[in-house]
């Protein structure tokens, strides 16, 4: 316990959880601070690709994990079940309707790529090594926790799109999984020589980017608490609280089965208690276009996201400490 | 100078590809899609500075032979329909009715 | 398809909020508001690239009843009166009236 | 409220310079340059994302009192004749007619 | 003076000041060179950040001196006083009516923080050491020239807007203000354990950045000046040039007043001597909106901001350290 | 022979040729992944600048080569020469009519400064040097090719717009030129002083950011070849294939003329063999309306782009050191 105490006050006090403070504080007091789109989504192409590049590269020096496949199929089936529980949950917890109630569960069987790459530099700053595959699991993570939404509102009487060839490609190959596991494999190919020639730009200033692109992230989610009057119910927001903590437990039993190293199970515990807002968002306008978009954005901006990077993550790194040390 | 109706249609941009897909269906000769900053309708206020995303509207733009006009707005309202938007239609002239 | 109003406003971005609250107050049920390049007018021409804080200017666009169109221009004027922009009104007709 | 008209030319963001400065001659008050972020025609279908260089497409509009549509339509036709890009011409109406 | 023609041709020949003068060359000659707005506004969003934050640590490392509450009210005053005497000049020099006069005066009392930027990347080249709090006085100096503005104005019989809580809120948390006062409080905050996270980020590409962006402010200015034609006369011409001599005065006199030290004198200098056209500009087209923007702006612009980069802060430096040393 | 396959090997495991291979295969399936194209263009000017100061500075420390006139006017000439081989290779080859035929050939005799800045990096990493003043070619390179395509036009029937100054204006003073030669003025006054200011900006992340620069061409690249269906016959096709090994051809015999070192020989192969699509289109769409955009942007970029990359940029290495050395 003061082990996540610690962790926790010597997480809340470095740069990146304070920039996303202040942006969270100018959104909120309404200051015209804005980072233009433009350049947040390069910062993003930026993230993803310094994280999947540095992955591969590590796969590459540490030979092919042969554990790699099962932490695959492992990630798949997370984003497969999770959305079930998220479902009874809110069932539990919250009058939404089924429609809502199946797209907030798309959103957390997934993944924040944003919250894993802010997880990635606190876990190597503090001494622990995790398994480079897990941004390919991370990737594997994505989409499956969609069809399980769909599932599940035609199966409780909600009303679905159909899931066309074109949707499906849409998913699979929305930008973050492409860059992701493009990186990945070009570190995997290229290994150390690859990383020589451009490691002044992916490691470097890595730290630096991410501060500016959580101040973005402060001010997105900012934005949309102040949207969130009268959208989030107590029940919707105590599930966003309750949620992460309940796939991160998912996550942990996933990641000892699977023998992952403590960096790696505190990787696998916060993708699985982590919530989309990007790939599944798109998703979700187009195949439950009856699902309010400020619920589940809300929900997986406004209040897992900020829970994650202030309590979640220095809680996982502790929980996996603690039960892997 | 040709008689023309003008079609706007805002809609939001994970539904572009399929718009304008059916707008093609439909026979529209051309159309143009322009960026929008924000707006506001039943929905709320929202603005696309600091969307993370694909999310965002755009406004796609028809310029159309009057008698065309029932078959795209068929095709468009079938993919509008449950989703955020509006469609607007004004009438208009063109110059260069080779191209419509 | 129902008779309505197009109204496009031509206004500095630091006036859009102010525009945009005073439209609402005045009854609108929806806007767009689209970026703007750069124009010409009375003031000069001027071109958005390179301008440096939250200078340029936005295209404010209202799909309204006609019938409320004198209200909304009212409150718009009110706005823009001393400010550099246009305000130019079509006819148009829009679908999906449950809207206005 | 004063009777006017309303053009957009869609035209090759090369050719904006010679669009204006041919509208400017042609004794147009004012104009307003908007970015597209993509289209359609009979060149195909094109995406403003990606592009490299000044390539691209604006869209340009301009309000203008009635009688000096033809002129502007004369001068606009002379730069557009030869090059991708469409003009659509609606009735409208202005306000702070003194600007026209 | 000869220290000084030393300094300001060894300024000259800096990147930074050849990139700027590459901006205006390739402005004037309508080349079609352009920065996009974004990434403009990124790299702004990187300087501020930057400065910031820097200032942060050095307070943080120094701890906090106790003139830091007497070098913010300083400002404050200053940036109250300035309008006056630049309107009182105007009154002399210009035939400007009275609301143009009042906007213009608004201007020169807040600061440019470009200005500030490149001033202190030119005293730390020198060698000197200027108070890391510089930056909170840059931000406390930003605001209140509006107010005397507004009320010259409506003194003189112009007409000025009635300054409602609204329009109060945007000045004071503007983008540049919010981001400048937050870094500088984020780097207190994580204080040398912060900086060695994010130095590869903010501190080594610094002067880099700086030369892009002075290649874009060289457009800016280079437009500005291209469509001056007409607007400005000699007479506000040569305020534009006497100006910044003037607000220079009342920064050294302050400066020595709070005893500075020597890059802190040239600092405060700079800014008195510097005039806004991010913050001021906006402001005025709200409070002030009968007020020829293209008048102020290419003052500012134009003529102020090229005089600063090239002759005054040499000028101001040279000046410091012959009165400090 | 064997040289260049490894030579090609080693060039096709690098993370650039990687990235751009990503690019590719996102385009081609229709991936929603995409660079904005602020960024993308905010790399560009970092590319050029960067490419451009090196240049300068390298020309500072050497002494300025008493060649350097030579070789711009040799620059000069290939270009306005390697369109009539063009021209006449396109009549013998493919059906196209005069008017695209001599648009296409306006950009062979210009020249891809990406495909430059790529191989400069290429001549770095095998350990050769080029003189620093090759980028000042590469600028002098990219207009004469146009005024041979609109004689060419003229000449044989097609209908060109007259060639106005504001034309010549704007082809001169288009953007990447002013900005490649700028900086490369720049360099050469400031020399290592300069360079030692802002070095870690632009050198170190150099390779780094034309990775992700290469991602986005090859997504550009990608969408072209998309669009291609129909716009190439076979002939046009070979055209692009063989093109650029005819004008590597005139640019070696150029180098050997000029005694330029064996990584300028490199350097002027590459230059002589690619296609512009940034200049040069912009200029066709003015001078040429009446030709084809569909078939020079994909020739240039679909085909010869890559093509250069992959194979032709390891082989003219090779060549020009077979023969250098
Ligand atoms: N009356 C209107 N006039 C112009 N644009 C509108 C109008 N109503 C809605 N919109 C646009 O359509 C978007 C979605 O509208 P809604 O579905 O009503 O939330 C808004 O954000 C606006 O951009
Ligand atoms: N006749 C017009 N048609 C279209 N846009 C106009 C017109 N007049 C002015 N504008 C737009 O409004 C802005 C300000 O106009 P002004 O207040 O006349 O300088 C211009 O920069 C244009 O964007
Ligand atoms: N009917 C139309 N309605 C709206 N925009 C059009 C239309 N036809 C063409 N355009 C626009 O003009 C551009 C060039 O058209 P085209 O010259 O037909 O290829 C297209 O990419 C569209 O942006
Ligand atoms: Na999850
Ligand atoms: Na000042
Ligand atoms: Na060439």
């Amino acid at each position: 316990m003061q082990d996540i105490l610690a962790l926790a006050s010597a997480n809340l006090l470095t740069p990146m959880i304070l920039c996303f403070a202040l942006g969270l504080f100018a959104a909120l007091a309404r200051s015209e601070l804005t980072i233009p789109e433009a350049v947040a989504k390069g910062m993003s192409i930026y993230l993803l690709f310094s994280i999947g590049f540095k992955g591969g590269v590590a796969v590459a020096d540490h030979g092919m994990d042969g554990r790699i496949v099962a932490a695959l199929a492992a990630g798949i089936v997370l984003s497969f079940v999770i959305p079930f529980a998220a479902f009874a949950l809110l069932k539990l917890m919250t009058r939404l309707p089924v429609t809502d109630a199946a797209a907030v569960a798309a959103h957390y069987g997934s993944i924040s790529i944003v919250t894993f790459v802010t997880a990635s530099s606190v876990v190597q700053g503090t001494g622990l090594k995790a398994e480079g595959y897990m941004v390919a699991v991370a990737a594997a993570m994505e989409a499956p926790a969609i069809i399980s939404a769909l599932f599940l509102a035609s199966r409780f009487g909600g009303r679905a799109e159909k899931m066309d060839a074109e949707l499906w490609r849409e998913i699979l190959l929305n930008g973050s999984i492409v860059l992701l596991v493009g990186a990945f494999l070009i570190g995997l190919v290229t290994g150390e020589p690859g990383m020589a020639r451009i490691e002044a730009f992916i490691v470097a200033p890595f730290q630096g980017v991410l501060c500016l692109f959580l101040l973005d992230m402060g001010l997105v989610a900012g934005r949309g608490m102040r949207n969130a009057k009268g959208v989030l119910t107590l029940g919707v927001l105590a599930f966003g609280l309750l949620m992460p903590v309940v796939g991160a437990g998912f996550g942990l039993a996933a990641g000892m089965i699977l023998g992952l190293s403590t960096g790696g199970v505190a990787l696998l515990m916060v993708l699985a208690g982590s919530a989309s807002y990007i790939a599944v968002p798109a998703a979700m306008r187009v195949a439950l276009p009856d699902a309010n978009p400020s619920i589940y954005l809300t929900l997986s901006l406004g209040v897992t996201f900020p829970f994650n990077l202030v309590i979640g993550i220095p809680a996982w790194v502790a929980v996996a400490t603690a039960v892997g040390g | 100078m040709h008689k023309a109706k003008r079609v706007e249609i805002i809609i939001e941009a994970p539904m572009e590809g399929r718009l304008t897909q059916a707008l093609e269906k439909a026979g529209v000769t051309g159309f143009t899609v322009l960026p929008v900053f924000g707006g506001s309708g039943r929905s709320g206020r929202w603005t696309r500075e600091g969307q993370v995303g694909r999310s965002g509207m755009v406004a796609v733009v028809c310029l159309i032979r009057p008698e065309r006009l029932d078959g795209l707005l068929e095709a468009a309202y079938a993919v509008v329909e449950r989703h955020i938007g509006v469609i607007g239609v004004t009438d208009a002239e063109v110059l260069r009715a080779e191209r419509f």
